[in-house]
């Protein structure tokens, strides 16, 4: 049985132009020690899945389907049981390290926080275990930070106080949200390597969520590509960079400027806007942008296509796409 | 190809307003206030200042809808009439107070450096010096009287106004459309008329209702105290002075004035949320 | 110490000697001689020219500025002309009352807001939130003098519990004293605790949105241990610095209040003075009152450097 | 040979914070540290650095938004320091800026042809029917339709708001557009879009760009000329191709390892390192974090120096970093 078991997750958020689906039929499972990214452009409800696992989704959401950890269904559980799960069992980092920090209280008591709440565990060894905890996640000098305050620290050492407090209690499945965005590029390295060896050493599950198809690409074993609320590519990484299935990979990887000689033709884009969550086609999301588009992709969402070994597709015409290319 | 994100701003507005139950219910009460202040100049139950010796301190009847004061005057005739008084001297008031601390506020945030820190030490020294206090210096200084009330509570009402268009000035200024302004070409003057002002206007709007509220709720007190309107124009806290040294003949006589500044000043604050809500800062920095 | 404070404690130094300024030039213009209206206005000009040059009002106006301001640091104050009593005297005498008033309302205002407004951002838009939010809109509406008529018509008039105004004095026993303080204090913390409830409300709304608090439950905190935990210390940064504000307005309306219930209070002193033309005992009172008012702004300082570490981070 | 349209002179650019001892004077931050460039017309030259590193003071100093505390900047020879304001106010025609945010660097109470006709009114005597015929052509020219032009902001997507900026910094035809940050605030579908554009406008209009990106494949595709900074100084500066063919700097080539990049199959080298607590002394105030420092880069700053054609390096070790 895996680690964490997702299926048919939809959320239903209130906007102002009335309800609309941020998430829709989100299915997949992830065992422990492995890494699994999320990728797509903003809006496209990677966060909100987060958010939903974590059952943190905001008041007014309305959720649909299953989410099992260890085989515990989580959507139908309490407030009560769910706080026991959430920091113990299943820890997240945000993007922002700044905002996510607590202002005024010091960096020893909010790590120590979630050991003296799931571990029973005095002030005293709680301090003494976020010290070892700041320490592992490399911040110079954690002796002296355990009583400073966020501001003192640079976005980066927050950062990683941010992954001390997640990895406290040792949990068994890690989301990390876009841990990296608001760092600079040489600190995004750093902080990925961490993440990344403390997966491995701890046996953790990772959910990476990311824009970015480079730090995809170098941090996960596994992606699934979101797009409008659904996922509309997933599978092994090698294999879905090797073989991209869906108009919108391919176009998410084909719109980002390479590194390499520069190129006198000019990118390619995609066409229009992401739509709005109120005014998603009742078909394929991406049908109103697609180059490939055709009648049959409006009439309801594409059922995932196998393309390979646990490798799938979203679109009708993801086996010509792979076979033109 | 457009998406339009939102409806357009002016049919939006009227019709969320509508839908909005603060801003409704203030509008209805302050239009009621209005409305009374205005009837009064055409008609009222009775002359409000007339006398009739043979009917002191009688309680509400058919013929005296509120009863009568220790004057024999009709307590609804003057309720009506002192509208009038509160009215004038809230507009006034916030008028002055208005007019001087927005030119203050815009001043010190266009400036900045050392013009800001003397216009903000300044109106801290104000704000720091009890208001009622002040106003009752002044009107001992200029004696009492409607003019005299409505410059101490205008005065109140400068750093009131300095402060917050300072405050929201500069977060105008911050952003970086100000600054494609100065790329362009503009100098603080023009930044200031053209983009620093349109964009405060409603945050001080919702400011001028409460302070209007409050500048009613200063008026009464300094008349009560009987330092504000001399008699015999009518006004609300005059009154309620006038009601206390008959509260155990009369007890209503000191209900309904009352009642009247509450309304007011409750139609005002509910007028004042119902927009600030209506307004809704976020939809401006919406990312 | 550190460097903010300094600052703040210097803008205070200065409030004060502004504010002593302003008073005393106020005083200088207003109308009336102040010998003449101790004589009576049928006294002697002889007289009132003795009396003048008694009272220093022959000298500079620089000299008695510096002379008052030297007086009233050394503990000497100046006499009352209606009272012929030292004004010290008299101010301390008439704090007894006013201060009091203002702590029991402070005290009052400070425990009914900060609950229900806490307690309604924690119930946002439920049934809870709704009732407060609706209270403290009339709780604003209504001047506070007023409110202070209805106590006494209810109380006094209707039920004869207590006396329409008045006080014994602390002579009589403390509860005495209390108990006549006790409607004053309501009608003075009703509006100040309206206006509280609905600010606090709205700051711990606000910090219940920041990221931290999500970081706070994603650590398995419970809604109500985040709520206390986390939010509500950094809502209590902007709160603090209202209830200084509010305090000044309590002081302030106490001059109505004690007007109200016949309160022998330094507003109704001030208040009196004016009206008798009693130039030292205006001065001095009102002196007073506004340095009560920089000192609590000064003191919101020293809890706000307290609250919020990033004030602290810069010693001297 | 004519002046080249833009030469920083020694740059310097301090910033004093708020005091934090009595005693002491007060602290200061140096944002621009001695920076000197040339910009030739046509040869759109990039900066590129990371948060900090002052390149987005460095626009506002190219700008005239800020004066520089020391140094000089000639835009086509004259000194903009030494203009009066009108002057200046007439130069700005010239050189015009696009912003990192196109939610912030919009009014949302203007609409879109008063924004975008914004420097034509503040710079010039152009009548109103002119303005509106101006606006039109700029509208169609950034992909829009000119009926926009009575909208506000608000009715756009983040992608056509940044169109919507570029129009209003190319209405006045200037030969210089200084883009901070422009693609940063954009979804990847959208930032191809708005760099397309840029690079059509540059061959359209000629007109050249000074570019501030954090962003090592954004600047790529755009730039002929990059300049790297870190901590206020020039570190390197070469034609593209030799950039990242050969970089020169330990920070360059860091920079460039660090981006991760999408291709198949690869994975990260993993290297656990703690962030760097060292302190910077009289030295390179990168050798803390320099796997190349040796003794001498902790004791003598290097200067930039030049290494081939249009390439230099401030480094003591440069030929031995580009030889790997």
């Amino acid at each position: 049985m895996p680690l964490l078991e997702v299926e048919n997750l939809t959320v239903t958020l209130a906007t102002n132009r009335g309800p609309g689906d941020a998430v829709r039929n989100v299915a997949f499972a992830l065992d422990r020690g492995e890494t699994l990214g999320l990728v797509g452009e903003s809006g496209c409800g990677k966060s909100i899945t987060a958010l939903a696992l974590m059952s943190l989704l905001p008041e007014r959401a309305r959720i649909a389907g299953s989410i099992r950890l260890d085989g515990r269904e989580l959507t139908t559980l309490g407030e009560d049981q769910l706080c026991g799960l959430r920091g113990d069992r299943m820890a997240m980092i945000f993007q922002e390290p700044m905002t996510s920090l607590n202002p005024v209280q010091t960096i020893g008591r909010q790590v120590a926080e979630p050991l003296i709440l799931h571990k029973g565990m005095t002030r005293a060894a709680a301090r003494e275990r976020a010290l070892d905890l700041l320490d592992r996640v490399g911040l110079p000098n954690p002796a002296a930070r355990l009583d400073q305050f966020p501001h003192q620290l640079s976005g980066g050492q927050r950062q990683r106080v941010m992954i001390a407090m997640a990895l406290a209690c040792d949990p068994d499945l890690l989301i990390a949200d876009e841990p990296t965005t608001a760092l600079d590029v040489t600190i995004q390295g750093q902080i990925l390597d961490l993440i990344l060896d403390l997966v491995e050493e701890r046996g953790m599950a990772l959910l990476l969520i990311s824009h970015d198809l480079g730090v995809i690409a170098e941090t996960t074993q596994r992606m699934m590509v979101m797009y409008g609320g659904s996922v509309v590519e997933a599978g092994p990484t090698a294999e879905v960079f090797a073989r991209m299935a869906h108009p919108y990979t391919r176009g998410l990887f084909a719109a980002r400027p390479k590194l390499g000689p520069a190129t006198e033709t000019p990118l390619a884009t995609i066409a229009g806007v992401v739509p709005e969550l109120a005014d998603l086609p009742p078909g394929c999301p991406f049908a109103n942008r697609c180059p490939l588009m055709i009648p049959p992709c409006n009439d309801g969402l594409p059922p995932p296509l196998p393309m390979g070994p646990d490798h799938i597709s979203r679109c009708i015409r993801a086996r010509e796409l792979v076979a033109s290319a | 190809m457009t998406v339009a994100a939102t409806p357009s701003a002016a049919p939006g507005f009227a019709a969320r307003a509508l839908r909005h139950p603060s801003f409704v219910a203030g509008a209805v009460l302050t239009g009621l206030i209005v409305l009374m202040a205005l009837v009064s100049y055409v008609w009222t139950p009775h002359p409000p200042l007339e006398m009739t010796v043979s009917q002191r301190l009688k309680p509400p009847s058919e013929a005296w809808w509120l009863g009568t004061d220790a004057f024999g005057r009709d307590v609804a005739s003057l309720i009506m009439a002192g509208a009038r008084n509160s009215i004038l001297v809230g507009v006034v008031a916030v008028g002055i107070g208005m007019t001087a601390g927005v030119a203050f506020g815009l001043y010190a945030s266009a400036k900045r450096g050392w013009t800001e820190e003397i216009v903000m030490r300044l109106s801290d020294f104000v704000f720091a010096f009890p208001a009622i206090l002040s106003a009752v210096m002044l009107t001992a200084l200029a004696g009492a009287g409607t003019a005299n009330s409505i410059i101490a509570i205008g005065i109140f009402n400068v750093p009131v106004f300095a402060r917050i268009t300072r405050a929201a000035a500069n977060s105008v200024w911050a952003r970086e459309f100000v600054l494609a302004a100065r790329a362009a070409g503009k100098g603080g003057f023009r930044i200031t008329v053209e983009h620093v002002l349109p964009n405060i206007v409603s945050i001080l709007v919702v400011q001028a209702t409460i302070q209007f509220a409050i500048a009613i709720l200063a008026e009464a007190a300094l008349s009560y105290l009987g330092l504000g309107t001399r008699p015999p124009d009518p006004s609300w806290g005059r009154m309620l002075n006038e009601a206390q040294a008959h509260i155990f003949r009369s007890p209503t006589l000191a209900v309904f004035p009352g009642i009247a500044i509450a309304l007011s000043v409750l139609g005002l604050n509910l007028l004042g949320d119902g927009l600030r809500d209506l307004i809704d800062p976020r939809l401006a920095r919406k990312r | 110490m550190n460097l903010f404070l300094l600052k703040r404690f210097a803008t205070f130094i200065a409030t004060l000697i502004g504010t002593s300024l302003v008073v005393f030039l106020v005083l200088e213009v207003l109308p009336g001689d102040p010998a003449l209206v101790m004589l009576g206005p049928d006294a002697n000009e002889d007289a009132v020219a003795a009396l003048r040059d008694k009272l220093g009002l022959n000298q500079p106006a620089v000299t008695r500025y510096l002379e008052w301001i030297g007086g009233l640091v050394t503990g000497s104050f100046g006499q009352s002309y209606s009272y012929g009593v030292s004004t010290g005297e008299l101010i301390v005498e008439r704090l007894w009352v006013t201060v009091p008033l203002a702590l029991m309302a402070m005290l009052m205002t400070v425990v009914i807001a900060l609950p229900l407004g806490i307690h309604a951002a924690s119930k946002h838009n439920k049934a809870g939130d709704v009732v407060v939010m609706g209270v403290s809109q009339l709780g604003i509406a209504i001047p506070n003098f007023w409110f202070g008529i209805l106590l006494i018509l209810f109380f006094a008039v209707q039920l004869g519990w207590a006396s329409a105004g008045g006080f014994p004095g602390w002579d009589e026993g403390v509860l005495d004293g209390i108990s006549a303080l006790f409607l004053p204090a309501i009608a003075l913390a009703l509006v100040q605790a309206a206006i509280l409830a609905r600010f606090t409300r709205s700051a711990v709304l606000d910090v219940l949105r920041e990221d931290f608090v999500r970081t706070a439950r994603a650590k398995g905190l419970t809604r109500r241990a985040a709520l206390w935990g986390h939010a509500v210390r950094n809502a209590l940064i902007p709160v603090v610095t209202i209830m200084g504000l509010q305090f000044s307005n309590l002081l302030a309306g106490t001059v109505v209040i004690e007007n109200v219930f016949q309160l022998p209070g330094l507003g109704r002193l001030v208040f009196q003075a004016i009206a008798n033309r009693d130039v030292p005992v205006v001065r001095d009172a009102v002196v007073i009152l506004a340095a009560k008012v920089v000192i609590i702004n000064f003191v919101v300082d020293l809890l706000y450097a307290w609250i919020d570490p990033r004030l602290k981070a810069h010693d001297v | 040979m004519s002046a080249a349209l833009v030469e920083a002179e020694r740059l310097r650019k301090v910033y004093a914070l708020p005091r934090e001892r009595l005693t002491a004077p007060a602290p200061q931050v140096v944002a621009v540290d001695g920076v000197s460039f040339t910009l030739q017309a046509g040869r759109s030259l990039a900066v590129v650095g990371e948060s900090g590193s002052g390149k987005s003071t460095l626009a506002r100093l190219v700008m005239a938004l800020e004066p520089p505390t020391a140094g000089r900047i000639l835009q086509s020879g004259r000194d903009l320091a030494a203009l009066s304001p009108g002057e200046l106010r007439r130069a700005r025609a010239d050189f015009q800026m696009v912003f990192q945010d196109p939610y912030g660097s919009l009014d949302p109470r203007r609409t879109v042809g008063w924004t975008i006709a914004e420097p034509l009114s503040a710079l010039t005597d152009a009548g109103r029917a002119e303005q509106r015929e101006r606006v039109a052509e700029m509208l169609a020219q950034v992909g829009l339709r000119a009926a926009d032009a009575e909208k506000y902001p608000h009715e756009f997507s983040g992608g056509q708001r940044q169109r919507i900026a570029i129009a209003r910094a190319l209405i006045t035809r200037p030969k210089l557009i200084v883009a901070d940050e422009p693609v940063s605030a954009l979804d990847v579908s959208v930032q191809a879009q708005v760099l397309n554009l840029m690079r059509e406008l540059e061959a359209r209009f000629g007109v050249t760009y000074l570019l501030i990106s954090h962003d090592l494949a954004v600047v790529n595709y755009v730039a002929a000329e990059i300049a790297v900074m870190y901590r206020g100084r020039i570190v390197e500066q070469a034609p593209t191709r030799a950039l990242f063919d050969r970089p020169a700097h330990p920070y360059t080539r860091a920079l460039l390892e660090a981006v991760p990049k999408p291709e198949p199959g690869r994975t990260r080298r993993r290297r656990a390192r703690a962030e760097p607590a060292g302190e910077i002394g009289t030295g390179c105030s990168f050798a803390p974090r320099c796997p190349f420092a040796i003794d001498r880069c902790r004791v003598e700053a290097p200067s930039l120096r030049k290494l081939e054609t249009g390439h230099a390096a401030a480094c003591h070790r440069a030929e031995e970093v580009i030889a790997g």
